[in-house]
């Protein structure tokens, strides 16, 4: 099965292979040779902890979450947030016409919250930089601001609503 | 001794007084929100009151239901931890007219430190530098910009109720005073109750250094030395350490024998920490503000002298005199404490959620103070803060290996954490020379997205495409053998997209 | 410094020495049976290699897989941890001879004391006193009988390649004799393959106090103290403490000179441990045996000295000279340490098994080393110790109760552990006092039912019952309407059972 | 439900009964009064962990193990193993004759581990404290003794072979 991804802004095609003894992946950053590992599969074991991977003589125990095209590996005190498309899910991407990692007409919140305060109103023209709204979450307030000069189409929510992380807050046109 | 604590707080801090109480065969008495029945400081506990709904301020917050959980529990004193209402004055002159102990400093001391301006004054009388600002409260955003003009910028905002760097804002120029002005008035409001902000230079160059002072009732008092807490970020502490390597030894003293002469001067009792704005190159140092509760780091402070501040201040609430001399203390190695925070370490917006993972780091000179368990889902509610992770150290070089070592070991997966950042900061060179000040985080830490350089990339990509692979697979929602094989032809000739 | 170290190991001991090879910056290759695959040191340490089949014999012990496994990973140094390989001269020589570095003694130092005979003459010639024992090996059972007669009842009988209890027996007269001179062969040949055994006095009122020594291949040799591991059942030591509460300062002083003088005499360097019989009355003290590796209860004396013992290991095998000098080490406070075994704590039988929950203690001066997790199945194969805890405290005082607040802190389910015999022994008049002594167990400890007293009865009937309920009601295979309602008068009429 | 439970060589009737806020627990110790304990389901919460118990304002995480007859409650590094019989389970029973806590007439494993050496032959007569056989568990040997006089009626198993815990090892007859 063929997956292309994207890690820290470089393009990745990965094929797995699957074999009743082992893995066969076949990795290759864009532009750059292509490297292949044979894993057996007692070195890429799922256990109740997660994955013990044991990869280029290393022992690492993964635990990796998500589904569709959005991955999160966490290993070692640290992680990769990786979309993974293979040919069926890139079909289904383009069926929907939108650019999956395109640039952003919309402003959606990080993390669950509160919203605290609204700055603009339908119709403005925003500047990159300017500040669109205040969330709370964890005793925080957080203030999200414009990354690209637009106008604003759509405001999802009001003041004092709270919201699940990933929630739509702004449409905007470009 | 008290037979039953009551323990006002919640997460990591409330464990911490449980234990405390367990190791004095004292009961501890848990309160919990409608968000923290799962809360390990729930489970912990000898016994557990419901307090009310999610929200701080109907639940932690709450004064009337916290003295009924006391009244119901038979708590003959109330340990407040920090945050919610270990400073509030109200609550403990409330306990106090109720009869029940408060575990802390006297009501006089705490408003006295409480408000910021008071608290300058006082020190100021006692003989401790401080910084020069506004000669009093500040009342709107157009005095603000006329007391800038004297004192110079940047400045800062500060709520007079604040803490923690919540209610507190740095401005640069002018321009930024207005908005700074209403966001830090926001905050405290919010936050506090109180809105009323004071402004003050920022001194440039600073190191947060700050002297643990600890006093009984029969007017003894000592310090336990200092703690350095310059990693910072939005003036919300990461990193701490302690000793601290850029204090000379006659300057330490000189710190620690000004605060002792203050808490004395204010008769003060329980545990207190004297903050200081420390200027790394003059040496010099001023008085910011006083905590009169315990602070989040206070482990560095016990990894180092042995002593247990906490057992300390319910022993001295108790009227007992200290157990510790000023000569019985005595800095032994190093310590530092990394705050373990539910947070995207490269935005710092908080990301609380569904724990999957979670073993925690063991083994010789490490401390781990956590609340987080596998499955425990992080309430929004409350402080991003779920552990705290303090090594030891003969030298501070073997102090932070010890604690790169045990954040590799930290495994906390489903949520972000700020392990990554720690790391990072670990690797840093002017963390490893000591060098570092509180514009650390903003000036000389650099590319934020770089903290992700430690492991290598491809034990990611294939973990995920393995995963994904067998998503597919067990979903049935894919068949092997019907996909056309064009990989190679795919991979010299096709771009990805994005 | 070596650039990559394999620890010859599992359980505790292999996450021990992967956290100080990662301190230290080195990168560390755990080995694994057929039984260790889930095992935490294989999820731990950087690389992984397998050495063969489940029982001992064919990988841990197995030499020739060991050696392909650091041939295999390019490790220049094998630690070998405790037990296993850790006293085998033959392997030690092996490694010398492939140009791999080992991480412990010299073979010749081994060899002498893996001899109790030899080791027993060699001390008794660098002024060390003994007790008195037969001449050499007793071949046969008579031959045991005759020696007895001499030295007098009660004997230990104890394999020459013994260790760790294993192949010991104690015999109080002589028609116990034959069978366990039988035993002490077998298990002798089993463990060891070797079946050589002699005979000593069994000193009355005895407690084990053992000296760390450390030396480098400079020729410097110092002490670090002593520990008391007199709570022992079969010699199998179950809680061990530094300082022992029944030392005097100058025999203290003195014990550790002596050893030093020995360990100087035979040219010892890296971590080596003299076990003393110490009569608690008269302070006397005779040589038992000198363990040339490092113990199981190390870190009790970390915790009260601050000094890394694995790290100095690692050091002083690359050859560099010891970290610290005599005058350096003091002892701060008392340390503590609980074994936690997977085992019956009545019958003493191991009780393998899969573990279902698992928290582990945490908070100030606890440290835990710990191989279990939740859903760990713990093999049958190995040693029944899954964790180690240990307490630090200002006083003996202070560590007694942290210890007992994190033995109720330690949540570990599904299998049988040890921990309601640590609650009863740290509740123990003779344990508090500090007069114990190695038949604490057998002969003070009392109704080893009576450790199920510390808990409400009710909580546990209750759980039960309601979950029984549960488990009726979720099979569906009861109708609640339908059960006849009689418990009143079955309540009061009709007696259980059983 | 009525349950007839065991602890401590002590015998309790306790009642379950489930409203649907709360557990109605009647619990009598025999030949002692009954006490009645009115539990909020809120109070005994099954959660991932296993189960947090509140109970008489004191706080306990309990995990329950076992099904049938055979419970093993584990609470703050402590543990109880507790026999329970429902009306339904004691007919049961009663049925196979047998007396479920009665004299044994038979040698079980208390662990899994290997027979390393058998000392009896069938026919033997045995005194109690005589050694029957020899298991070694975890690097330990373990012999095992006869409690009562018996005579060996049937041996089970042989030297070298792997048994789980519980399994029979050798049969008597008194």
């Amino acid at each position: 099965m063929d997956f292309q991804a994207k890690l820290k802004g470089k393009d990745y095609l990965i094929r797995v292979d699957e074999q009743p003894k082992y893995w066969g992946i076949t990795l290759q950053e864009k532009g750059q040779k292509e490297e292949f590992h044979k894993i057996p599969k007692e070195h890429f074991k799922r256990m109740d902890q997660g994955v013990s991977f044991l990869f280029d003589e290393s022992s690492y125990m993964v635990d990796v979450v998500g589904e569709g095209t959005q991955y999160t590996v966490y290993t070692r005190g640290s992680y990769r947030e990786i979309p993974l498309y293979n040919d069926e899910s890139l079909l289904h991407e383009s069926l929907k016409g939108g650019g999956a990692m395109g640039a952003s007409d919309s402003l959606k919140s990080g993390m669950p919250g509160k919203i605290v305060d609204i700055m603009v109103v339908v119709g403005d023209n925003v500047e990159p930089g300017q500040p669109l709204l205040i969330m709370e979450a964890m005793k925080m307030e957080n203030e999200m601001k414009a990354t690209h000069p637009c106008v604003v189409k759509e405001i999802l929510v009001n003041k004092g609503d709270s919201v699940e992380s990933g929630a739509l807050l702004i449409k905007f046109e470009s | 001794m008290f037979k039953k604590i009551l323990i006002a707080n919640r997460g990591e801090i409330a464990l911490r007084v449980i234990r405390a109480c367990r190791e004095l065969g004292i009961k501890s008495v848990a309160v919990f929100s409608e968000a923290d029945r799962n809360s390990l400081h729930v489970i912990l506990a000898d016994e557990a009151y419901f307090v009310g709904p999610a929200p701080s301020k109907e639940s932690y917050l709450n004064v009337d239901n916290i003295v009924k959980a006391c009244k119901d529990s038979g708590a003959e004193a109330v340990h407040p931890g920090y945050g919610f209402l270990s400073e509030n004055t109200d609550f403990a002159a409330r306990l106090k007219k109720e009869g029940i102990a408060f575990i802390g400093p006297s009501p006089e001391c705490i408003d006295m430190m409480g408000d910021k301006i008071t608290a300058k004054k006082t020190m100021q009388k006692a003989g401790v530098p401080t910084v020069p600002g506004s000669a009093g409260l500040v009342p709107t955003a157009e005095d603000a910009i006329k007391v800038a003009k004297e004192v110079g910028y940047p400045i800062l905002i500060k709520a007079t109720s604040g803490g923690g760097g919540k209610g507190m804002r740095l401005v640069h120029k002018e321009s930024e005073v207005k908005a700074a002005f209403k966001a830090a008035q926001n905050e405290a409001r919010n936050f506090f109750g109180d809105d009323q902000v004071y402004i003050e230079r920022y001194v440039q160059n600073p190191k947060h250094i700050e002297i643990q002072v600890f006093g009984d009732k029969q007017g003894n008092v000592i310090h336990l030395y200092e703690r350095e807490c310059s990693i910072q970020r939005r003036h919300q502490k990461i990193i701490e350490e302690s000793p601290s390597p850029s204090v000379p030894k006659d300057v330490r003293e000189k710190m620690g024998d000004i605060s002792v002469k203050a808490a004395k001067a204010i008769g003060y009792y329980s545990a207190g920490t004297f903050e200081f704005i420390f200027d790394s190159i003059t040496k010099e140092f001023f008085f910011m503000e006083m905590n009169t509760r315990l602070q989040v780091e206070h482990p560095i402070t016990e990894m180092v002298t042995g002593v247990d501040l906490v057992k300390e201040q319910i022993n001295v609430a108790f009227g007992k005199p200290l157990s510790v001399k000023q000569t019985d203390i005595v800095q032994r190695g190093h310590a530092i404490e990394a705050r373990i925070c539910a947070e995207d370490p490269v935005t710092f917006t908080p990301n609380p959620g569904l724990i999957r993972r979670c073993r925690h780091p063991q083994g010789p000179f490490i401390r781990v103070d956590s609340y987080a368990y596998p499955d425990y889902e992080i309430p929004i509610h409350y402080d991003p803060m779920i552990a705290k992770l303090i090594a030891w150290g003969h030298t501070r070089e073997e102090a932070i290996q010890r604690l790169n070592r045990a954040l590799d070991e930290f495994t906390l997966t489903g949520i972000k954490t700020n392990i990554p950042l720690h790391k990072s900061i670990l690797d840093h060179k002017k963390f490893l020379d000591g060098s570092y000040t509180t514009q650390f985080i903003e000036k000389d830490f650099g590319d934020l997205k770089d903290m992700f350089r430690f492991l290598d990339d491809r034990v990611f990509l294939i973990s995920a495409a393995i995963e994904a692979y067998n998503g597919y697979k067990e979903r049935g929602s894919w068949k092997h053998n019907e996909l056309p094989s064009k990989w190679k032809n795919v991979g010299r000739d096709k771009a990805l997209r994005g």
